[in-house]
């Protein structure tokens, strides 16, 4: 039971970490602020919740579970808040004067 | 070369940073953003102090680990470096307003100032 | 080089380049992003220093609060920075400035690198006693206990420090209120966070001022949570900020100051000195100071980011 | 298990930090604000990473704190933005000035 759980852990926060690294490389490397808007998205919520989930089995129930499961929903609640908000405040189209991010414009999907 | 000592020269190099900001930058709002960071280099060098005079606590079981008196002041010292920023904040926004320079040195002739 | 090392080095060398980034860049807007991210690996640095205490101060304070401050000028005062680059010394004169400030990191830096061995402390001396305080928290214990004097003037020097900003308002709008961006759409995301976070904030924030005394967080931590939750209604255009010739909101901003004091004083009395708790009750007249400050601190650190107030145009509503 | 988290905080703390090309790089304000609020996620895991990993329950408190106020720079962001003339947001200012911003 407990080999089970450990190993739940490392994949699931493995996964996790993977997603924030998926995360940073398209915030690096994607043409536009939205599409960068989208790949920072993804990364606050699953990357985190993956491993918040994995780290579930390795604290106190219920308090300290309770406290990781609170910090997600913050965060779900932010990351939210933040991509209606830039998304809002960003330029709509890419080639706008601003938009001279690598000097490729990949098309959007 | 210990991870303490390793803080303590980044807290050295930032209050370098810091006053440099403050003396060669002309915009104002710069000039806070550099105090802060100089402020920022200080609270870390007090964090180094405190660290290394741990142990005590840690031995008996006291939750934080590091001398509490130096960790205290920079707490108090925190919420005071918040307060003259706001105040430097609100001097610099009335002083752009009614001067349009968010300099110090290049007020305008007949500018009564804030 | 061992493993933490090597990620301390990381990090250390991370908050210096975002310093750098913060004093070279060429907008000002873009420098104090770099300010935000350089507050948040800070309080990381404080974690990897042992005091959560303090990385709880930093992480809400120095760049939760003050990055709020800081972006709302930078945004007011973009359309002056053009100017400023005209103003900047010549190249002999920063390089002389630069020569300079290293020599002070440098003098600095020997003497962190010389500082004495074992370390001067005062911790075994706060364990000692802390018993007696009914506190567990040493740093609390440290804030309310044995250097209370100095928490003491600080709360005393938050109400100058707000008189100070609002003695920057015009004659007509003394007594007025901050500036304020006016009802939003209903249906925007700013509105619905403003709506939904601040339950779980005031709780995060009562949460923190409760296990102050026990474990890291206390008043400091709770006030700015409070003050935090406060300036988000306001800045989401859910309630108008108060009038600030109002009574209650001044008696509001001086009550933590005045309880102090007076508990100060009965020190005189009960025990003898200026401060000095009397046997046995140290515990709850600590408590009472932190509970009765929390909602001074909020108010005071809330207003000081709203601002001085400004002259009222249409009729109060 | 206490290494492998105490590795995984690492990983996920390097990477964001990658993320901070960003902030050097832009182009827009907002692509900054995007580094910071990934860097904000990313340390908040690396907490709880660490905070199990050493058993510091404060820990939880701090990635708690963290969390709450992730929103707060971006709210700042457009809140900022938003403002019509930015420069003279305090209408007291003297009658010829007044005169000078209704005229643009």
């Amino acid at each position: 039971m407990t080999l089970a759980l450990t190993l739940f852990t490392v994949i699931s926060v493995s996964l996790g970490a993977i997603f924030f690294l998926a995360g940073t490389l398209g915030l690096l490397r994607f043409p536009d602020t939205l599409t960068r808007l989208h790949a920072l998205t993804k990364a606050d919520n699953l990357g985190l919740g993956l491993v918040v989930l994995g780290l579930l089995p390795q604290v106190a129930w219920p308090l300290g579970a309770l406290k990781l499961i609170a910090v997600w929903l913050l965060a779900l609640l932010a990351g939210a808040t933040v991509g209606q908000l830039l998304g809002a405040a960003v330029p709509p189209e890419p080639g706008t004067p601003g938009d001279r991010a690598t000097g490729a414009e990949g098309q959007t999907p | 070369m210990t991870a303490t000592t390793l803080y303590g020269l980044c807290g050295a190099a930032l209050v370098g940073l810091g006053l440099y900001g403050l003396i060669c930058h002309p915009g104002a709002l710069r000039k806070i953003l550099a105090f802060n960071l100089l402020g920022g280099g200080v609270f870390l060098l007090f964090g180094v102090i405190a660290q290394r005079g741990g142990g005590a606590l840690t031995a008996a079981g006291l939750g934080t680990d590091g001398d509490p008196v130096p960790q205290a002041l920079v707490i108090t010292g925190l919420v005071v470096a918040f307060a003259a920023t706001a105040i430097a904040v609100a001097l610099l926004r009335r002083l752009a307003t009614a001067s349009r320079h968010s300099t110090l040195d290049q007020a305008p002739p007949g500018d009564p100032g804030p | 080089m061992s493993l933490a090392l090597a990620a301390d080095a990381f990090l250390a060398l991370l908050i210096l380049g975002l310093a750098i980034w913060t004093i070279a860049a060429s907008q000002t807007y873009g420098a104090v992003v770099g300010f935000v991210a350089y507050g948040l690996l800070v309080a990381l640095v404080w974690v990897r220093l042992g005091s959560v205490d303090v990385a709880m101060t930093e992480a809400a304070l120095g760049s939760g609060l003050t990055g709020l401050l800081l972006l709302g000028a930078a945004a007011h005062l973009a359309p002056l920075e053009a100017a400023e680059r005209q103003a900047r010394p010549g190249p002999w004169l920063r390089l002389l400035v630069g020569a300079l400030c290293g020599a002070v990191t440098a003098v600095l830096a020997a003497v962190v690198l010389s500082l004495p061995e074992p370390a001067p402390t005062l911790g075994p001396a706060v364990a000692e006693h802390l018993a007696t305080l009914g506190v567990r928290n040493p740093v609390t214990g440290v804030l309310l206990g044995y250097r209370a004097i100095d928490t003491l003037l600080e709360t005393v020097v938050l109400v100058p420090a707000l008189v100070a900003v609002w003695s920057l308002a015009t004659d007509p709008a003394w007594g007025g209120r901050p500036a304020s961006p006016g009802p939003r759409d209903p249906g925007s995301a700013l509105t619905l966070l403003a709506q939904v976070l601040p339950p779980a904030g005031i709780l995060v924030g009562i949460h923190l001022l409760w296990v102050g005394a026990d474990a890291p967080g206390g008043k400091f931590q709770g006030a700015v949570v409070l003050a935090a939750m406060w300036v988000l209604v306001l800045v989401a255009g859910l309630r108008r900020p108060p009038a600030l010739a109002g009574r209650p909101l001044r008696w509001l901003i001086v009550l933590g100051a005045l309880v102090f004091i007076v508990i100060g004083l009965s020190g005189v009395w009960l025990a003898g000195a200026f401060l000095a708790y009397p046997e046995g009750l140290a515990k709850p007249m600590i408590l009472a100071i932190e509970i009765l400050l929390t909602p001074s601190l909020a108010v005071i650190l809330g207003l000081l980011l709203l601002g001085p107030p400004v002259a009222d145009r249409g009729p109060g509503t | 298990m206490a290494e492998f988290l105490l590795g995984a905080a690492l990983f996920v703390l390097g990477t964001v930090a990658l993320g901070l090309v960003r902030i050097l790089r832009g182009p827009e304000d907002a692509d900054r604000m995007l580094a910071a609020q990934l860097l904000g996620s990313g340390g908040v895991a690396s907490l709880l990473l660490l905070g199990v990993a050493n058993g510091v329950n404060a820990v939880g408190d701090l990635a708690l704190l963290l969390a709450l106020l992730a929103a707060f720079a971006s709210v700042a962001f457009v809140t900022g933005a938003e403002r019509p003339e930015p420069i003279a947001p305090i209408r007291e200012m003297d009658p010829d000035d007044q005169e000078a911003q209704e005229g643009t």
